[in-house]
């Protein structure tokens, strides 16, 4: 609490966020093309600036003066308000995302909650953009983009509620405040515990990112950039931080609820000037992760997508919530809920490996209007 | 010839949404446009609509004498430039008899076999982006294919459009180092389609994409006219190099690389094998090549008459059969000088193939046929 | 999941490795000696006067059709100084319309014209299609300020036609037809 | 197509078994290089396909290509077709009056015929009947003219075009605009005759699916909108006479620089047989050239040059060289030629050496031109 005005802290904690973002995003942007590249056998961006640092900096100052233009028959206000309905959600979500005890804005009794509840409404600017454009391809991508974050978001909401309720607090177990989830983990983070929530989690993650392999509403070769396609220049270019914000936040997010945030190998009076580097690293490594996903993954098709979101993730997700209501019904200590977790992640991985397996069905349905004109074969 | 149903028999009225694949599309890899008629994400109806690469090259040839015309072949086939110079020669010498010596043979057969390796490249690059891949297949295959051609350059002169193939043998020798220069690039392309293998092969999102995608029956790939790839995938082991062997094929072994289902997965992996093959040929090559010799048919004028006669010359090119039909009346420019592109065949049947996927799909099974434009439109 | 994870160990094998990007401006890829640019002609050093002689052979063949040649009686034939009676008057080769395919290098009897395998001839972009247009000065600045260190002289083409070694010493006078 | 096909050689095994599957059928047997060629007649080609698909020793199941060949008075398709089974090819040809361009159309054996067929449709014109969706496939509709036709100018288009945009400019920059219109009206005049008549088929054709009639009514119907279409185009033409304009020769200067340089070269060749006749040493021969040469190019630049500089369009109308004063010179040139061979001739008899003999063969052109003032 700087200064006895909650006004002027909360202002200034805000000042914070308000620069940190840009400055991540330009960062983040840089990393990803020097990891895709060297995944790639190539060396990345290396023209501007010393190894390439200013590239990024550059494609925003390009990105800033380049003229956004908007198609004549695009429907004006739809159309100009949906990168801000993207953007905000996922940046008050940063809010409540406490980096260590007491490096936050403002921490809420419901945080895990609120961050959920908030980052669910960029699905209506992505809508509002493909509808807005007035553009095939951007229609279609809309469409997939609304199906595709719907049907993945009720899986990451109960992965997140199934940690929260086995969450151990001073008063009793279950809680939604994430400073209390991460003081919970001080011995074992809940990875251990929760496998399957955490398999659940990140897959869903990936899905709410729409990075490979579910990245269908951006698909380049189908639809071309799917709702953005109409875009360019300073409104393309909050599409992407939004992106890029909400990368941080579900990295972030991922690794304070399942890998013990601050707290884990350290402990919780070590001090910020070993917590916050702690927190970066597990970050960084869940944002690796992500980026490697984007290198080496192929896109899958929309049923498929749904398909593995409805008939895998949910069951699972709803196997792990009862499991974790026995455990905390009966009392059994925490060893047995590592067990059903891990049992069902093996699951997990099994019917993965089984639905891929499964070729295509094959629709060899070929509706009235086309036979009419089919050509004898 | 059915009788077509008057109306649509969809419950509720829904006008049908056509989207324009192309021209200016990514994955239609060069100026080709598809109108699908799509219900939803299905595809009800695909007319494929080609000729924006239209140039005249039949018609064009017919101004030229038969050196000239090479570079119209260059240009019809850029991806597989040597394939199309060599059916052009060859169509020039079976009309006039010409003997083409030992070691310009060898010339041919190696470079052709790399030409075919880099197209394959090529194809596996673009295919990867097609089917979703965020550009490290085509890196993986653009660095290898940055190794062929850095051969070939220094054999040629040109990366791509080469004019080295004559009628009657090659333009001019090889380099000095060229033995060694080519057995570096051998294993380095080795290594790279071993990195593709790893990459994609056992993928299970690109398996889920690919396996069981457009299936086609051997009689359907027969009586569509396809060729190459498109046709060994559906299982029908025939391979011009085999089958009615040119040149001198007839001296090396290598097998044939077969699919089961003709699937979109399996012209994948005829086409992974047989970049492997081709390296196989191009090594007994080179230990069976004599050192030096003629490499032009002695004798030849410098403009090329050949006798009245017609002949229709075919080759196997990375797409499937490269034909050349020359109708000569004994003047030094060709009569007539058809070109029939393995693309034109292969993508004849797109409609059947795609009508009833996705519209991610149909441009998966699109990106599967390695369609050239220029080859398609001429 | 197996595909995927051996997916992961190959590319990280992989991104190990050291990446292959050659870096344009600042390192240059080496030209083989037989890179074709665009043609060029040569400096005859011992009479100051270009090997062409102005026979429009090249400009015969050439597909594109971007040459137009024309000759003049040689001065210096006059005065005994050179063994060439006719020399190349006008030169104009059309870089924009050429596409580079070596032909008028394999007709030419006198081996006047080369294909430039310098950088020069790669970097060859200009802002107006005029400046394409290259004149004779132009073409034989590279062979005269010493740019083009090697040419390629192919042994044999099929303008020669009968394959015969070309002995070094023999003389490059141009043989009819 | 060798014009004196063999007829009843040894025949290749595989015209063996089609002569044995249809005895009926004549063909004519044509050796090519690597397969086989038969000339069918058009009547007899459906059956003869029909029977090369289905019947069992021949099996031809793969039509690798189908081409169409402008022999100028005949078109002529040809087939090349492989059998899977058996593994061997033949090449079949159907030859049809140039006029009366029609086929049956094989796609009902073969689909790959389909695009083959479009294609060979739009090139030449011959027309597949049968064929379910004649669409031209490479060029747009309505084009009016058979691109790999012989008679579609293939050179001369380029000069053609340079003619029209040189006319254009030249007259733009006079400001005439009357004249203007009519080069470039022409070509404007056929590109929206051609839109008009796709706009004609394409309602024509969704009249027909519409009305639901099957494909071949659904053609005859576009074939009638087209006929009605072009009655009233010619009507209207009648009504305005569509100003016939004649198509500027090809006057440009590339051409008179080659015929320049061909009657010099003629001038070498004849002087140095002269030369050698009269057993010159290398060098007298190379000077007595030369002389011949700068004698030629006198004498060139003494006649008027042949095609005089664009006069300003008021004199536009005197075409530069009437056919008459062509004749006029090409008389003149000739007289010239026989008055030096004869005076040659004397000046040998008379055993001048070659200096003596050139002042006589002068003075003989002298006489020559002051009679030709005279007269």
């Amino acid at each position: 609490m700087i200064g006895d005005n909650p006004w002027l802290d909360g202002l200034l904690r805000l000042l914070v966020i308000a620069v940190a973002i840009p400055v991540a995003v330009i960062v983040l942007n840089y990393l990803e093309r020097k990891v895709i590249g060297r995944v790639q056998n190539r060396l990345g961006p290396m023209r501007v600036g010393p190894y390439g640092t200013l590239q990024a900096v550059a494609d925003t100052i390009k990105l800033l003066t380049k003229e956004d233009v908007r198609p004549h028959s695009a429907d004006r206000w739809t159309f100009e308000l949906a990168p801000y309905v993207v953007v905000v959600p996922s940046v008050v979500a940063l809010v409540t995302l406490p980096l260590t005890e007491d490096l936050f804005v403002r921490n809420l009794a419901l945080g895990l909650f609120f961050i959920l509840a908030v980052s669910t409404l960029s699905i209506v600017g992505l809508v509002m953009a493909g509808w807005g454009s007035d553009n095939k391809y951007a229609i279609l991508g809309a469409m997939r983009s609304a199906a595709q974050l719907i049907s993945y978001e009720i899986p990451l909401v109960m992965a997140a509620v199934a940690v929260a309720m086995v969450a151990h607090t001073p008063d009793g177990r279950g809680t939604l405040d994430l400073v209390q989830i991460v003081d919970g983990q001080g011995r074992v983070p809940y990875i251990v515990w929760q496998s399957l929530a955490f398999f659940i989690f990140t897959v869903a993650a990936l899905a709410e990112l729409y990075r490979q392999p579910f990245d269908i509403p951006v698909a380049e070769s189908e639809v071309v950039g799917g709702p953005f396609v109409e875009y360019s220049g300073m409104r393309w270019a909050m599409f992407m931080m939004a992106e890029y914000v909400n990368l941080v936040l579900l990295s972030v997010l991922a690794s304070l609820v399942f890998l013990g945030g601050w707290n884990w190998p350290l402990g919780n009076q070590v001090g910020p000037a070993l917590q916050v580097p702690l927190i970066v690293l597990k970050t960084a490594l869940f944002i690796l992760f992500f980026f490697w996903a984007r290198a080496i993954l192929p896109r899958l098709r929309i049923d498929q997508l749904m398909a593995y979101s409805w008939q895998v993730l949910l069951p699972l997700a709803f196997y792990q919530i009862i499991a974790n209501g026995l455990v905390l019904v009966y009392d059994w200590p925490d060893v047995v809920l590592g067990l059903l977790s891990g049992a069902g992640t093996v699951a997990a991985a099994y019917l993965t490996y089984r639905m891929v397996r499964r070729p295509a069905p094959l629709r060899a349905r070929v509706p009235a209007a086309a036979a009419a004109r089919e050509v004898s074969v | 010839m059915a009788a077509p149903a008057p109306e649509h028999r969809h419950e509720l009225e829904t006008i049908d949404l056509y989207i324009n694949v192309g021209p200016q599309h990514p994955a239609t890899h060069g100026v080709f446009r598809m109108v699908l008629t799509v219900n939803g994400e299905l595809v009800e109806d695909c007319d494929p609509v080609i000729g924006y690469m239209h140039r005249g090259n039949e018609k064009l040839p017919e101004n030229c004498d038969y050196r000239q015309a090479i570079g119209y072949h260059d240009r019809t086939d850029y991806l597989a430039q040597f394939n199309t110079e060599w059916t052009f020669c060859l169509a020039v010498e079976k009309l006039m008899g010409l003997e083409v010596p030992e070691r310009a043979e060898y010339i041919r057969v190696i470079l052709g076999e790399l030409n075919r390796v880099a197209s394959h490249m090529m194809w596996v690059g673009a295919f990867g982006t097609d089917v979703g891949f965020f550009g490290t297949p085509f890196m993986y295959a653009f660095r290898e294919r940055e190794v062929i051609q850095d051969l070939f350059e220094a054999v040629t002169g040109e990366r791509m459009m080469y004019n080295y193939f004559r009628p009657g043998g090659v333009a001019w020798d090889l380099p000095d180092d060229f033995e060694e220069h080519c057995r570096y690039v051998i294993e380095h392309v080795r290594r790279g389609i071993d990195d593709l293998d790893a990459l994609m092969t056992d993928n299970e999102v690109f398996l889920a994409r690919c396996r069981g995608l457009s299936p086609v029956t051997p009689e359907q790939a027969i009586n569509w006219g396809l060729s190459g790839p498109m046709l060994r995938a559906c299982g029908v082991r025939h391979d011009l190099r085999r089958a009615e062997p040119y040149s001198i094929y007839d001296r090396f072994d290598f097998e044939i690389p077969v699919g089961t289902q003709g699937d979109v997965y399996d012209r994948y992996l005829v086409r992974m094998e047989e970049m492997r093959q081709s390296l196989r040929i191009v090594e007994q090559a080179l230990r069976q090549m004599p050192r030096n010799g003629p490499i032009m048919a002695a004798g030849l004028k410098r403009v090329l008459r050949p006798p009245p006669g017609e002949v229709y010359a075919r080759t196997e090119s990375p797409r499937g059969e490269y034909g050349v039909y020359i109708v000569s009346r004994g003047g030094d420019k060709p009569w007539r000088h058809k070109v029939r592109g393995a693309s034109f065949c292969n993508l004849s049947p797109l409609r059947e193939m795609v009508v009833g996927n996705y519209v991610a799909d149909a441009i998966i099974i699109l990106g599967s046929i390695d369609i050239v434009l220029c080859e398609v439109d001429r | 999941m197996l595909g995927i994870l051996k997916t992961i160990a190959a590319t990280l094998g992989i991104a190990a490795r050291k990446p292959v990007t050659v870096q344009y401006p600042t390192e240059k890829k080496q030209l083989p000696q037989r890179s074709r640019g665009f043609p060029v002609l040569l400096w005859d050093f011992e009479h100051d006067e270009p090997f062409c002689t102005g026979c429009q052979v090249c400009a015969r063949y050439c597909p594109t059709d971007c040459m137009t040649v024309t000759m003049q009686d040689n001065p210096k034939y006059a005065e005994g100084k050179s063994p060439r009676k006719k020399i190349v008057d006008t030169f104009y080769i059309d870089y924009a319309r050429c596409m580079r395919c070596d032909i008028c290098v394999e007709v030419c009897n006198f081996d006047a014209i080369v294909m430039d395998n310098t950088w020069r001839s790669v970097e060859m972009s200009r802002f107006d299609r005029q400046d394409l247009i290259m004149d004779l000065e132009a073409l034989l600045r590279p062979s005269k300020t010493g740019q083009l260190k090697d040419p390629f002289r192919e042994p044999m083409g099929v303008a020669h036609s009968g394959w015969r070694p070309k002995a070094e010493g023999e003389a490059k006078g141009g043989e009819e037809e | 197509m060798s014009e004196g096909a063999a007829t009843d050689q040894a025949l290749p095994p595989v015209l063996e078994r089609v002569r044995e599957a249809l005895p009926d059928i004549p063909f004519q047997y044509v050796p090519t290089p690597l397969d086989p060629a038969v000339v069918v007649a058009r009547e007899h080609l459906l059956p003869f396909m029909t029977a090369l698909k289905e019947d069992e020793r021949l099996a031809f199941d793969y039509l690798r290509c189908l081409s169409g060949v402008d022999y100028l008075d005949e078109l002529e398709v040809v087939y090349h077709l492989r059998s899977f089974r058996h593994g061997h090819t033949i090449a079949v040809k159907v030859r049809m009056p140039a006029d009366d361009p029609r086929v049956p159309s094989v796609v009902h054996l073969w689909k790959a015929a389909d695009w083959h067929e479009r294609e060979t449709w739009e090139m030449f014109g011959i027309v597949f009947e049968g064929h379910p969706d004649l669409r031209p496939l490479l060029t747009e509709e309505g084009l009016g003219y058979y691109p790999l036709r012989k008679s579609h100018p293939l050179a001369e288009i380029e000069d053609w075009q340079e003619n029209l945009l040189e006319e254009v400019e030249r007259l733009a920059a006079v400001g005439a605009p009357a004249a203007a219109p009519e080069a470039v009206d022409e070509r404007a005049q056929k590109v929206a005759l051609a839109q008009k008549k796709a706009e004609v088929i394409k309602k024509a054709r969704e009249e027909a699916r519409a009305k639901g009639l099957s494909a071949e009514e659904e053609r005859r119907y576009v074939q009638e909108a087209l006929k009605r279409f072009e009655e009233e185009a010619a009507k209207e033409a009648a009504a305005a006479p569509a100003p016939a304009a004649a198509r500027p020769s090809p006057a440009d200067e590339r051409a008179q620089k080659v015929a320049l340089a061909q009657k010099k070269a003629e001038v070498i060749k004849k002087a140095r047989e002269e030369a050698r006749a009269q057993g010159l040493s290398g060098e007298e021969e190379r000077k007595y050239v030369q002389e011949a040469v700068r004698r030629f190019e006198e004498e060139m630049a003494a006649a008027p040059a042949p095609a005089p500089p664009p006069q300003p369009p008021a004199a536009q109308g005197k075409a530069p060289l009437t056919p008459a004063e062509r004749a006029a010179r090409i008389a003149l040139a000739q007289k010239k030629a026989e008055v030096i061979k004869k005076a040659r001739e004397e000046a040998r008899a008379k055993g001048l050496t070659g200096e003596e003999e050139r002042k006589y063969v002068q003075e003989a052109l002298h006489r020559l031109e002051q009679e030709g003032e005279g007269g």
